[in-house]
């Protein structure tokens, strides 16, 4: 038995490495032909740095003991990771490492999309060390970090019960509130008054495809398990993601009488965002609320956006974040017992909602102050340079133009 | 000679350049433009779906082909018939332009002019 | 072992699911530019359409209890279906439930290619609807419903003894032949005379590549269990891919002197659908069998296909209606009792070549009553008007542009 | 236990099998537009190939008994292999047919890099045949053939203790000396004077996702078992990409203030190369050791070969042959026991230093031999003529072009 | 009539067509160009990210306007304040050219010259 | 001052700019074309496979340059020179076109003519 859990838990953590370069497409293809590499660099060199942040020391300061706050330094360069199975076909303790490492590598990608087309590549790769380690894994702790014994020590969100079964709060509105953050720090693009139409439609479909495959991972994965909890986290992922999509284009085309595939994308992802915390424990029916008011609010969120003045430039608040937090409090809505996983709905209602308030105030003060720090040490600075930002940073910061014809070009 | 710039659909550039073919035309070359003249444009979404905006230029095809001044009347009247739209013409359908060549240079040759064309 | 056969099947079905993006490109790389997001969305709503109608009637109807020839609506909503696994290793229910959704997301979506380019996109949505519930999930009931009892009930194509192991029928056959019906009705595109130059051939092999992947998921899946059943289904299925893919080549090269990338990832996916019923049954060097007839046989048929008025855009009808009936009647030509499956190989024949008429009758006729319903509905109507078909469907339907450069565009 | 790990094979039988549409896109995305359909059709046109030959006759020569030096023809068309599993939860011989044919497809395609933009066609098709025959398929019978019997018969590079867990001999070594020598002879391209950009690096990321992604199946199936073992391999796997892509862009910025996406893809792909032969017996730690190597190789080859006349136009000799030969090295320097694996590690060393320089020596001269012959070979020749390189090989021997607009194009 | 063609810099094509807009012009295209002047080009990676090359032509937009010849110094004066990049404009902020045109046909209506534009 | 415009085959854009360049342009600017001339096209499938086709229009390079009248046969021997493929040259290699500009403006520092060059 353990090893079927494996066997599925190696796959499911392919899958949800596979999100990252999904992003990267869907982002890549929203943004303008000149930012398009840089755009994608943003989330793949994220695979670089995370991952290694994450041997080191990420996952050891997230899980490895500690108290209701933080873990310890005990676990450094996984040292004492064990690779056997545990009890009752536990998968071993190093397939954990890499599964969270999957979700801690794509967060920060996921925030990207608030400051493409002008943050600085090179303070961004600092930006993915520091907030890593300050922001992410502390709350990856708080929300999931339990020794597993009677009275024994867990996470502070996981002591009151609230339930984030793929990570709602520490990936979505984790990255969402980041990312309103860094948006309006960062300030507007230049010359977006026309608005921005995405470059390559095709690419934000390949990238909201592979999110959706590689989400079943993501969800289906979270219970560490071949069985019966995950075939349901499987199939409620699948229909919140087809609702809210279906919702997306539903009010676009009774605004517009179009529908657009980025549209449909979008909502989709909004869906999935939205059924994360809650694929553990709501069933096919509330997976079809969960997905309703996905699309809903995130198109409204959407729309409000527009009238503030702060460049999200991908939406990453209005998706992730009110996604985050429509899917974190609709977990205590349509929660339910049949699947033996949790009981007292009201009850986890509030514990989730404080579970949200608790990320959403860390978060975006951790992240604040990050930023600040790094916008002011010489060297570094948040924004690409007015030059920079005209030509594109594709040619800026990478040496590259995206796509270069024979001949001219 | 002259040369004749043509701006058409791009639904269109086939049967443009059949009529020009019959009606004499030893070459032309063809780019993709976007333009914007008495069409209206289209709408199109913007930033995400939830906001749509109109975009005034749209695609088009620029025809380029240099020809003999005697030829101009009967290639100006191929391309307005293959072009139009439906029978009345719709707006969008294109505009011709005509201006002067000083010299024309075959590269294979070197031939001139006339001999190049 | 349940646990392993669900791990198995889990993946699977994730596969089959990324099947619908890869077909998406494939058929999205053959349009014309103008197009390209119109024939992506028509694949790409089915996965919001279909997996909303199959967990609140489809599976139900198809697949819970009934006659001979329609099931009932004890399931509606998933209603009673079970996530515990049965004896002897069955997955539970719910994981069929979700394995079989993933079919009847494609099905659709694979008609789609006969009538690209023109189709109106809010009409394709009732279609979707109605298509699935009076064409695919009654074939899909007499295909592969039974109750596993002695004398029990079980649909009438199942029950004289033809074998579709992974869907040539209910899938292939039958989106093959409302395809042809399809593009008969809605009519040839304006302006192909010249013919059309596919748009992006990249995207095309990106698609046919997802395609063989995911078949995988199709093809070893449908045994539901990890076993040697399924290892040969996944040999099988890339043995007769590779002949095929080659054989198209070859005959390209015999013609013109030439070996395309379209013409290698049509071959292959042809292969793909023909190996799909047989998958259960033939051995290796059958595999070779059956896909040197898909590669013949479906070559032949596009280049008749071209002597018809019918503007079947992508070729549906010649690669999957040809290329499954191929299918299952090579199920009974290759056939072999080895793995204990398959016993009496006539008979086979003769069951599969009912299947085969019955499906070709059924959905011919069905979907030429829904397309002719459709189209007299008011609001409705199959096809694009003139305008729209010549701006492009990606800027009529959906108000987006697929590719938008720089400055100029 | 069987079915967990027959499970995991199905899929990382997959994996591998989605890498060869990953390195052409990977390949594609790398050269000028003129030449991608034919770039893409190399690798894929290797899914066709191989796996006919793998079934027919290349996996008895490499797996089916024999001696020390080469297999039998027992095997042919698979005749005899069992699907039935072995005891301890060994796998089916034939998923270890299937899992290995994934290899030999591979390995020829990234061959290819070193002759893109010039290789004639039609003659890789038959150098396809002769060189998995008489090249790949007996090293792999050296490297990895055992009957698995006390006192029996192997391969005798895996006779004198050689560890390649992987592939790297197999597989990047005999690629990359091949690649050197392929392009040597075949000669520089035309006009590339003046350095030539990749014409479109959102494939070549793509490519680079999808390869990363494969490669959990690559190196994390090569224990044939979803245990303790695969699960060391895939955090290793990882880790190693990780550091070695940023290896590359740190390269790069000190070198010219810039990272490239091609650079980080590059690097990626040159750590999972090196840490493929050692995935099975080095720790987390010791792949930041083989990353932080491959890296540092992999971009000095790179700028060393750019002083040669030899125009290995993807750098397939620097990134796998040098990662793999510093792979194979690294193996014996940071192998460790602790998994159970591996003991005397100088021997180790000394083992691998063997299997490496025979690897070179055999792959160097047959395959000097086969392009030998095969430029003799009337009808055949090498490279493609003048006016079709300058065309692009798209046109020449597809008789396709990529892109294609609507009007002009 | 006169041909006004300007090359200007890709990001500013939007404010180039405002004040060509602004400045009377009836319709325009324009299309992306490579193009090399006096501004020393790009450094940009080559040959797997191991070595740089400095692309000497970079990516400009070529606008096209067939006016009136009236209105020509209004429409010059408008392009230059709108493509001039930063105060005191930069190497690399353009070109335009003033040619003659012969004639002028509207595709839909046949109308020619003045009336066509 | 004249404006030069040579329609070459795309592999020879590298080696014609740079002729060009020798010759005292001071400028150029180039663009894909699709064209057509006496040359007899390529073999294309179209229709997944089945059927080939023959696009007559091929890629070309459009490169203009607007040089002082002086300059003009240098520049054309240059281009000429560079463009022609093998020995004899063949079809397909292109045409120069001549023609004259009246006013040329430099963006950045609004100078006119030949000041502007
Ligand atoms: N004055 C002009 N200068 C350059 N191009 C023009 C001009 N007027 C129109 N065009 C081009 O011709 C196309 C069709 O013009 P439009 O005004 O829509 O047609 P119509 O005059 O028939 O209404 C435009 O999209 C634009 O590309
Ligand atoms: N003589 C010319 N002929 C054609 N195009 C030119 C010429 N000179 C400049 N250009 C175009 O104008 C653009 C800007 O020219 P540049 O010389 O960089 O500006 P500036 O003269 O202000 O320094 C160039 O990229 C090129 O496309
Ligand atoms: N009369 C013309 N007007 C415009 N473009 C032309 C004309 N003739 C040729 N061309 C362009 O020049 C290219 C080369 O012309 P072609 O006739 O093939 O060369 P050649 O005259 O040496 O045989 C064509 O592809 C086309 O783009």
């Amino acid at each position: 038995m353990a090893e079927a859990n494996i066997a599925w838990m190696l796959v499911a953590s392919a899958l949800v490495l596979l999100m990252t370069p999904g992003l990267a497409f869907f982002y890549g293809g929203l943004v303008r032909e000149k930012n398009v590499i840089s755009t994608l660099m943003y989330s793949f060199v994220s695979l670089g740095v995370v991952s290694v942040v994450w041997v080191l020391w990420g996952y050891s300061l997230a899980f490895s003991g500690g108290n209701e706050f933080i873990g310890t330094f005990n676990a450094l360069g996984l040292k004492g990771i064990s690779f056997e199975s545990g009890p009752d076909g536990a998968v071993p303790e190093a397939m954990i490492v890499i599964f969270q490492m999957m979700f801690a590598i794509i967060t920060p990608a996921l925030i990207t999309g608030a400051f493409a087309e002008r943050f600085k590549f090179s303070t961004y790769l600092v930006f993915l060390v520091v907030w890593i380690t300050i922001v992410y894994v502390p709350i990856a702790h708080w929300v999931w970090y339990t020794d597993g014994m009677e009275g024994g020590i867990s996470g502070w969100i996981y002591g009151i019960g609230a339930a984030d079964f793929a990570g709602g709060t520490v990936v979505h509105i984790n990255a969402g509130i980041a990312a309103i953050v860094a948006a309006a720090m960062v300030g507007r693009r230049r010359s977006i008054d026309k608005g921005i139409e995405p470059h390559n439609v095709p690419f934000v479909l390949l990238g909201a495809g592979l999110l959706w495959f590689g989400w079943f991972g993501f969800n289906a994965g979270s219970g560490l398990a071949a069985d019966g909890v995950a075939i349901n986290a499987f199939l409620v992922t699948n229909t919140a993601a087809a609702v809210a999509g279906l919702v997306w284009v539903i009010a676009e085309y009774q605004q517009a009488g179009k529908m657009s595939g980025v549209g449909f994308a979008t909502g989709a992802v909004a869906g999935l965002v939205a059924i994360t915390p809650a694929s553990g424990s709501v069933g096919v029916m509330g997976s079809i609320g969960v997905g309703l008011g996905a699309g809903i609010i995130t198109y409204l969120a959407v729309r409000m956006r527009h009238l503030l003045k702060v460049d999200d430039a991908l939406e990453v608040f209005a998706v992730h974040g009110m996604g985050g937090i429509w899917g974190a409090l609709a977990t205590g809505i349509f929660a339910v017992g049949g699947l033996g996983m949790i009981d007292g709905e009201f009850g986890l209602f509030w514990a989730n909602l404080r579970a949200t308030l608790a990320t959403i105030a860390y978060s975006g003060v951790m992240t604040i102050i990050i930023l600040k720090a790094l916008d002011v040490i010489p060297g570094l600075g948040l924004r690409a340079v007015e030059r920079e930002e005209d030509n594109g940073l594709d040619v800026s910061f990478h040496g590259e133009r995206a796509y270069v014809s024979d001949g001219a070009d | 000679m002259i040369k004749i710039e043509a701006i058409v659909r791009p639904e269109r550039i086939g049967a443009v350049v059949d009529a020009m073919d019959a009606a004499g035309c030893g070459g032309y070359n063809y780019v993709n433009v976007t333009g914007r003249g008495k069409q209206q444009g289209i709408e199109v979404f913007t930033g995400r779906g939830a906001s749509t905006t109109r975009r005034m230029a749209l695609p088009k095809v620029l025809i380029t082909t240099v020809i003999e001044d005697s030829k101009k009347e009967a290639v100006i009247a191929a391309i307005v018939a293959a072009a139009r739209s439906g029978d009345e013409g719709n707006i969008g359908d294109g505009k011709i332009f005509v201006s002067h060549v000083a010299e024309v240079v075959r590269v294979r040759t070197g031939e001139r002019d006339g001999d190049a064309l």
